[in-house]
């Protein structure tokens, strides 16, 4: 079998559809799995209390945010290399979801902080380095949607993200460097050892956080290729598929 | 008022056409002042003190990045010469961009400072009076640097003298600004400052659009 | 026939060069006048100053018998100036630079007109692209639109309005330009190209007026 | 390499034909970094801790501030496509133009800097390493920048836009900048902070002007 | 003769619109080639592609037998081409401008080489003015100065060169084409306006090929 049958969209498109559903159920199921481990099997924090519990959201978001601009990298590289348009509607599907997750690390880190720290934010580098990723999401997102050529708006997407894929470690240590020498230890997170039922719980929503936004950017991405390849015969005649489903679903 | 309007609508409306210009202003004015920690440390004391320094300095700086479309576009395809042309007085037109101007980067940044201020650490009331102050400052920076666009506009060598000239009359703004979120940390009364702001406002939306005008004649003959 | 302009011992200096000098020139309602001369001898100076853009080294330019700088907003209310730059912003659409384009003059020009006049000038297809992705002509028709919406404007003053057109459409401007002057209005155009109009067309060679 | 010197030496003629430009972008340097001794009051202490930071914020600000114009007009009058078209791979041109923007707003900002650590009232020895950081680590603030400009050319909004690409990735040189002088402050070495900055010189040097070159050819198609 | 320039089914695609389709074409050395075509029918699309400074949808171009984007560098090395605007900075004088596009196309152009070609082009008196002081047609003079620098440059592709122009300068122009196809050389142009030449003219219809 030709592995390079599936960087066709058009035999992607269908392949995506399929799998979707699956993995859609899947993170359902692992979600629904791990807040209930989280919230009522695995114990009470002896210094936080109840807050922690926010670390089921917050260490999934955090871990996904991150991967997924390793992923767009991978992709974007991919795409410049080979010349695959599939790898460039990847790229563009997976942004959101980053952004997405980025913001919820943030936001969840940012309530969790309030009662542990007493203040909604600090300068401290993992803080840091998390809010100049959110803004290279922003960045990647905003430039390749103010770009009407899509071919343009594809590589140019590409190059960014490669460039800031090769900045983000970087940005990282830098950071993380830079805290260090002025702040010492002032703020640190409170690392009791965690409980292995909490671990368990952290590590259930981590693959529901995959298995979401597995499902989410192939959605997305079928939503690209449909647009992008509206011209090729077979979009055409899906698009009016599903133009027609829409008004019998809608009639009825 | 038909040409104010006209202008007016149509600035807006090319603000607005970039589509994800609402998110990239946002981001714009808070990595501007998030760049200042990773310069002068993280301790919550120093960026206190620095904070309305620096949130003048990102409004400083918005509105000079935007400065040199102001004018410059519509003066190189010729819209300039048409509203030249129009019957109506320039004043009128002119002060139509720069209400453009100053609702597109201006504006955002009063919006916006609130949340700075919880970033910098700022309390409540600080952070009010940085707001109070920012929307009676911007609206002179934007009529100061009008008129730095309109006169540097195609020009050459002359022009450098007078974009010197706009830039230093910016400093008391910021003085003003800045001050007055100091003198309320101070305890100190901060209508001075204020009025002095809202008095340099008034000023130069009396007489910045005519100088701006003028500027523009001379360039488009 | 009203005389509509009327230009005396003009002169016209640019940096050091004097373009030209003591031109004279008299135009009639109803009267097309096409200015030529080579490159660079001063057609579009010569166009700026009768629109009133620039102010000229010596003489005068009158409209309707008062000298244009005494009553510079009637003036420019029965003015159409279309200069060599065709006055777009390249992110607008076609519609909205039109639309535009008449609001900030004062002209009067709703949607559908603005949508007719743009239809005429062969448009129909590019209404709703930003101006930057259309072809030289396109861009072009775009600023001629205003044609279109300005015969309550009297004079019709055009730094060549024929170049970047097809021959379809050359042929289309020179009837609108011939209406006009029926019209009652008068035109004033400056063109290296030989057009056929119907209206009889006076020539001014700039360059026999040089210094 | 023809085209390397034809495009330097055309850019700094037009850099000095438009000599406005870097004085505005020199002032505005020179002014925010004059603005935070008001905001934080004027003890020397505090202010020599946070002069670095705010001087290297400034450079930062400062060369952001030409950004939009290093390829625009080129871009507009046809230049560009012109260069695409030449024999000579565009990683050479485009080399020559980052060169000539760093010649034209960076090196200005390195020359200045002793005066402004003077105003900080840093020692003389502090002052010659930010002095130092500066003239390492604002190349790299060109060679980044022009990537954002050219990703950004022709788009809306372009100003901001390239901010919110740019900025985010200045932020290491910004904290080894920044933190050389600190270092020295502290009595550390310095040399690890400074070859980081040279070193990231070097790689950016390396790879932005092929990014650059892309990104021209995709925006001239 | 030798075949210069070989295009097959070429296709090109602008935003949503198909401009043309199975647009084939060939060119030797000597010959004289004019496209033709309506307002924003696709001439300076196609002459970019030829160019290789855009990518057609489909279809080849080939350069003295092999495709021009596996010889980027020795196919521009041969080729000239002049787009629309001028490629002048407003700020340099001509002289400036012409030494620098020369020098960064890899042209040798000695200083007195541009004058010379500045000279013949007519812009004696306009030497030391910056660009934006120029006339319309003094500006594009400056771009087409470069014709008289480049005659080693085989392949001359020229995006409607006479605009602009004055008749003398059009005649003028003309008689360097012909020069540079008596030479050997090949040229493709774009214009609306007829102008006649020594050497027979092919012309290429863009319409006639639209999808
Ligand atoms: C806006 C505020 C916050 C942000 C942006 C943030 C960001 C992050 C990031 C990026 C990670 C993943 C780090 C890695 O795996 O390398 C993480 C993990 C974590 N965060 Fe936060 N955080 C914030 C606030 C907090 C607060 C207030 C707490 C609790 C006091 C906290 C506790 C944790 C814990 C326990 C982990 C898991 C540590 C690990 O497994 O390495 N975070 N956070
Ligand atoms: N500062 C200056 N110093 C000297 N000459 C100048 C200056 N400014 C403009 N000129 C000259 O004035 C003339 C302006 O010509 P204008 O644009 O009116 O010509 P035109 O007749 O419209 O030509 P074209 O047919 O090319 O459009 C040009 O010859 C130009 O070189
Ligand atoms: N994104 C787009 N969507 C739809 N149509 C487009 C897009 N971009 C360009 N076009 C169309 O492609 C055509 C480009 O034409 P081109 O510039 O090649 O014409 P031309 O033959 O040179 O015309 P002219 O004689 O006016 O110079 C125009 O009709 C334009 O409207
Ligand atoms: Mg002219
Ligand atoms: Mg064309």
């Amino acid at each position: 079998m030709n592995i390079f049958r599936f960087s066709s969209p058009q035999t992607f498109y269908p392949l995506a559809g399929k799998l979707i559903p699956v993995f859609g159920s899947l993170a359902a199921l692992f979600c629904a799995f791990g807040l209930y481990l989280g919230f009522f099997v695995a114990p009470t924090d002896a210094v936080q209390g109840e807050v922690y519990r926010i670390i089921y959201l917050h260490v999934a978001a955090a871990w996904m945010s991150m991967f997924i601009y390793l992923v767009m990298a991978f992709w974007s590289a991919i795409g410049l290399g080979l010349g695959t348009r599939l790898s460039f509607y990847m790229t563009q599907a997976l942004a959101p979801t980053g952004a997405l997750f980025c913001f919820i690390a943030l936001w969840s880190g940012a309530l969790w902080g309030r009662p542990t720290w007493g203040a909604y934010w600090v300068w401290d580098a993992r803080l840091t380095s998390q809010l100049l990723l959110l803004f290279l999401y922003f960045g990647f997102i905003a430039l390749t949607r103010s770009i009407e050529d899509p071919r343009r708006a594809d590589k140019a997407g590409a190059i960014l993200a490669l460039v800031g894929a090769v900045n983000v470690p970087i940005i990282h240590f830098s950071v993380k460097w830079w805290s260090t020498l002025h702040q010492g230890a002032s703020v640190s997170m409170t690392r009791s050892s965690l409980a292995s039922s909490m671990l368990i719980a952290m590590l259930v929503m981590a693959f529901a956080a995959w298995f979401y936004s597995i499902a989410v950017t192939l959605a997305r991405a079928r939503r690209i290729i449909l647009e992008r390849e509206r011209h090729t015969d077979w979009a055409a005649a899906e698009i009016a598929r599903l133009g027609r489903e829409l008004s019998v679903t809608g009639s009825r | 008022m038909k040409t104010f309007f006209a202008v007016l609508h149509r600035d807006l409306l090319l603000a607005w056409r970039a589509r994800s210009d609402l998110l990239v202003a946002l981001s714009f004015f808070v990595i501007v002042a998030s760049l200042f920690p990773f310069g002068v440390g993280a301790e919550p004391e120093q960026l206190r003190a620095i904070g309305p320094g620096v949130v003048w300095v990102a409004a400083l700086l918005a509105s000079l990045l935007a400065l040199p479309r102001l004018f410059a576009q519509d003066f190189d395809n010729g819209v300039l010469e048409q509203l030249l042309l129009s019957p109506e007085p320039p004043v009128i037109w002119v002060s139509a961009k720069i209400l453009a101007h100053w609702l597109t980067t201006g504006l955002p940044l009063v919006l916006i400072a609130p949340v700075l201020g919880l970033m910098y650490q700022l309390e409540p009331g600080a952070s009010g009076i940085l707001t109070l102050s920012l929307a009676l400052g911007t609206p002179v920076l934007s009529l100061l640097g009008a008129i730095g666009a309109a006169l540097t506009l195609g020009l050459r060598g002359a022009g450098s003298l007078l974009a010197l000239l706009v830039l230093p009359l910016c400093v008391p703004v910021l003085v003003f600004g800045a001050g007055a979120v100091d003198a309320w940390a101070g305890g100190m009364p901060v209508t001075a400052h204020l009025s002095l702001l809202g008095g340099g406002s008034l000023a130069a939306l009396a007489l910045a659009p005519f100088a701006c005008a003028a500027a523009l004649r001379l360039a488009c003959e | 026939m009203p005389v509509m302009l009327d230009v005396d011992q003009l002169s016209c200096q640019r940096g050091e060069r004097l373009l030209f000098r003591r031109l004279g020139l008299t135009l009639s309602a109803g009267e097309l006048l096409r200015v030529t001369g080579a490159n660079g001898t001063g057609k579009t100076s010569l166009l700026r100053l009768l629109a009133g853009l620039s102010y000229p080294a010596a003489g005068s330019v009158r409209f309707l018998s008062s000298p244009i700088l005494q009553q510079r907003e009637s003036f420019h209310a029965s003015l159409l100036y279309l200069g060599h730059a065709p006055a777009l912003n390249e992110l607008l659409t076609p519609l909205e630079n039109l639309r535009f384009a008449c609001a900030s003059a004062g002209d009067a020009a709703s949607k559908t007109a603005c949508l007719a006049a743009l239809d005429r000038i062969g448009l129909q297809g590019q209404i709703d692209l930003p101006c930057s992705v259309l072809s030289q002509g396109q861009r072009r028709r775009v600023g001629l639109a205003r044609l279109f919406l300005a015969s309550r404007r009297k004079l019709w003053i055009l730094d060549e309005p024929f170049t970047a057109l097809d021959t379809h459409a050359i042929s289309e401007l020179a009837a609108t330009l011939d209406a006009h002057c029926t019209a009652g209005g008068a035109v004033i155009f400056s063109s290296h190209q030989d057009v056929s109009f119907r209206t009889p067309q006076r020539t001014l060679d700039v360059e026999s007026f040089a210094a």
